[in-house]
């Protein structure tokens, strides 16, 4: 009897049935968030031709940055990339295709994938090349556009905490899409820092039910800081002090 | 003399009324939140899902876990909170937020304005701009004037892919603090030591001059 | 003879597989929770945000904040979330709840429910059902097969408003399991001592009978 | 300086501004989860004429069944009504207007109301009566509708535990609609069990941050249960035990 019971022992187990040419929904905000070993895992796999839906693309040698050398991403789906030298010499060549998406849309397309909303109206992007080619209707007196829902192959998610059922648990600013690209994949693939005991959180505060949750893997992690910004420690400096 | 970076964002936070909830752009807006009044409380939302930032973090308070929308390492105020990407744009879209303060390329009479994208040079993508710029009712766009060639960044028409249409209303300049209204732009302060002459000179969409314009008080 | 409620519970629990996650309505649905066979293991989603249902509270455990979407008071089990209703529908309609079991008063050969409404009789309204059957892939609708008045409830076309078009494949009552394909019910199965021909004089809508059809195993 | 304290010292004071013919938007699942005390202050002032979106409405003397004698509501937007025989006789009789809603529906028309989504498309509803007069739009060959956002006057709504920023934490299944009507209201006024310092929710943990909430009130609550079902307490009795 398996049950509910989610984790799983290897990488290699965690990504299985990962394919050239799926779609991929990664967790994350630039560096804060992201599955690190669960792409390390598609850069050892080679799995090439994949959309990636995220809200960046890493850096040259970090997060989905690493996808890029060996040319596995065809698509970008993202609201912000060109973080690494790489990333723009093929967006530039052409070699890469990127669809920018502004970042609330973008949360936005993921959640409704995970709830069954196949598209919506925003304000964001009227009038903007974002626009292009999409439906604009007004609603009291506001011009709106139709923006669809996105569903992936895959979810790669980063928590802080799970149990053997999926139930998870963010931390900080690293919960930012990871909550959202969880609903959104016909397989959602989680790797923590922590698994705890079924019963442990509390399920008031539960992020993401395990629903949502196909796999467990528990990882150590580097979390890289792009922009490691500080005060003196004096705390006479220190406003008001 | 046309003001420093230091001192747009000290103008800008003039605007700052108590109890407002701000989401502070990158670039100059940021430096807005050190020239918050000591007489009033407002809390930065910083798009990537915390309400609440407070100062950076000493050496010791790094977390990696916790960063702000420039990715820059961040600590939470009394009484933050945190939540999901979603939730953060429903803030932002819902108009939640009572002030945002952002960059900008370019703005035109129109209200429009082009933030992101200059093609074939800079495609970083548009982030959160556009939602907040569609989102928010009270927006402050922090520029230069005019590039250092002197060419104006206060046009008729956008040149540049827009970031949003019709959604700006207030600029604050090196030079000047300008309302846009009625599809012209209208002169309200001028920098310290700035002619209206000079505003003028390097303003290329319809400017309104109307009576006395006085200098901002700093 | 006809199923007792117990038994119709009895025989959808059957259905059940290990993992699944399951929305029982209300009426007979709940009681399959009594039949959850040992050997696997089944959460059950509560509409109104708890995923991991428990059973009944003692006196004791009693909480006016904890109860199911019948209104019952309920308990949590190991490994049960909270969440509101936003996220609970998000999950049903989202399509993430494995099986879901609920009443109706008819059902068609096209797959049509009609379960909510009773004009100028009973209107209280859809509840959650309405997105249940739209929201899920795999339905068994628990009825009775006719009235006490031998009036089917299987018809070639739903007399009632519907709450769902096009969206049951199964349906279990006290006389039979019958499958919904290609606009005709299917006789699967028949209740222990319940002849076929008893199946057919009260089914109104077009029912196929292919071969011998066993009794079902309680 | 007031700041971001939202608490207010008196249920008058809680729904001042509110006046006929307003938009009501209320959180709670039956009687799970209500505001109590905001409901009998609507009750005490008399207003009448309102619309009231809330999954339900009440019993007879105990929720927002209470509006009904002095014939204050309107309309309601609800997805399952009709436990009081008063709301029965009104709605018959034509003297109040019922708009049945399904529940996922009218949760997603809430949380579209606070989050600037005017419309949404969903399966729910299609081929129904709940489909009268709607858009149907194919997407990937099947058909959805479209259904509106829903934005109130004011939002009430009845949380656990409160900061005096107007931060939220709910408790068990009495969370239910109660954030999402929060977001949605103009004016969201809370009514609580307990006040916390502000620092002592942790900021993870907090189910609604106070951007959305305008006012704060602690209050005494019945909690009055509909459906008191019970097992034996005999350990014994239990399954497998």
């Amino acid at each position: 009897m398996a049950g509910f019971d989610k984790v799983v022992a290897s990488y290699a187990e965690a990504m299985a049935g990962l394919t050239d040419n799926m779609t991929v929904i990664a967790g994350g905000f630039g560096l804060c968030g992201i599955p690190e070993n669960l792409i390390s895992e598609i850069e050892r796999k080679g799995t090439k031709g994949l959309t990636l839906v995220s809200n960046n693309c890493g850096v040259d040698d970090f997060g989905l940055g690493v996808l890029l050398p060996n040319r596995q991403i065809k698509k970008i789906i993202a609201s912000y990339v060109g973080e690494n030298a790489e990333f723009e010499r093929q967006m530039m060549a052409g070699e890469l295709e990127v669809e920018l998406t502004p970042q609330g849309t973008l949360a936005e397309k993921m959640r409704a994938g995970g709830a069954g909303i196949p598209a919506f109206f925003t304000a964001t992007g009227v009038g903007t090349p974002v626009a292009d080619g999409k439906e604009v209707r007004s609603f009291n007196g506001r011009d709106y556009i139709l923006e669809e829902a996105i569903v992936g192959d895959f979810a790669i998610i980063k928590a802080w905490k799970a149990d053997r059922y999926g139930n998870l648990v963010f931390r900080k600013t690293a919960r930012n899409f990871n909550p959202l690209a969880a609903t959104a994949g016909k397989i959602t693939v989680v790797e923590v820092e922590e698994i705890v005991e079924v019963g442990e959180l509390d399920p008031d505060q539960i992020h993401t039910p395990g629903i949502y949750v196909n796999r467990v893997i528990q990882g150590s992690f580097e979390k890289r800081i792009e922009q490691r910004t500080t005060r003196p420690a004096d705390p006479l400096i220190a406003k008001g002090a | 003399m046309a003001l420093s970076r230091e001192q747009i964002a000290q103008r800008v936070a003039q605007e700052l009324k108590d109890g407002y909830y701000v989401n502070l752009g990158i670039g100059i807006p940021p430096l807005v939140a050190n020239f918050i009044p000591d007489d009033i409380e407002v809390m930065l939302q910083s798009e990537n899902g915390l309400l609440g930032m407070g100062q950076f973090p000493t050496e010791d308070e790094i977390d990696a876990d916790l960063i702000n929308a420039g990715k820059q390492t961040v600590t939470m105020a009394a009484g933050a909170s945190i939540f999901d990407s979603a939730e953060s744009f429903a803030m932002i879209r819902g108009g939640h937020v009572d002030l945002t303060v952002l960059g900008a390329f370019e703005v035109d009479v129109n209200g429009n304005i082009a933030s992101y994208m200059i093609p074939g040079k800079l495609i970083k993508g548009m982030g959160g701009a556009m939602d907040l710029v569609a989102g928010a009712d009270n927006i402050i766009v922090t520029m230069t004037h005019a590039s250092k060639h002197g060419v104006s960044k206060l046009l008729s028409n956008c040149t540049l892919p827009l970031t949003g249409k019709g959604c700006i209303k207030k600029v604050l300049t090196d030079l000047a603090f300008i309302e846009i209204r009625d599809g012209k732009f209208h002169l309200l302060e001028r920098a310290p030591g700035v002619s209206v002459e000079e505003i003028i000179k390097l303003t290329d969409g319809e400017l309104v001059v109307s009576g006395e314009i006085a200098e901002m008080k700093l």
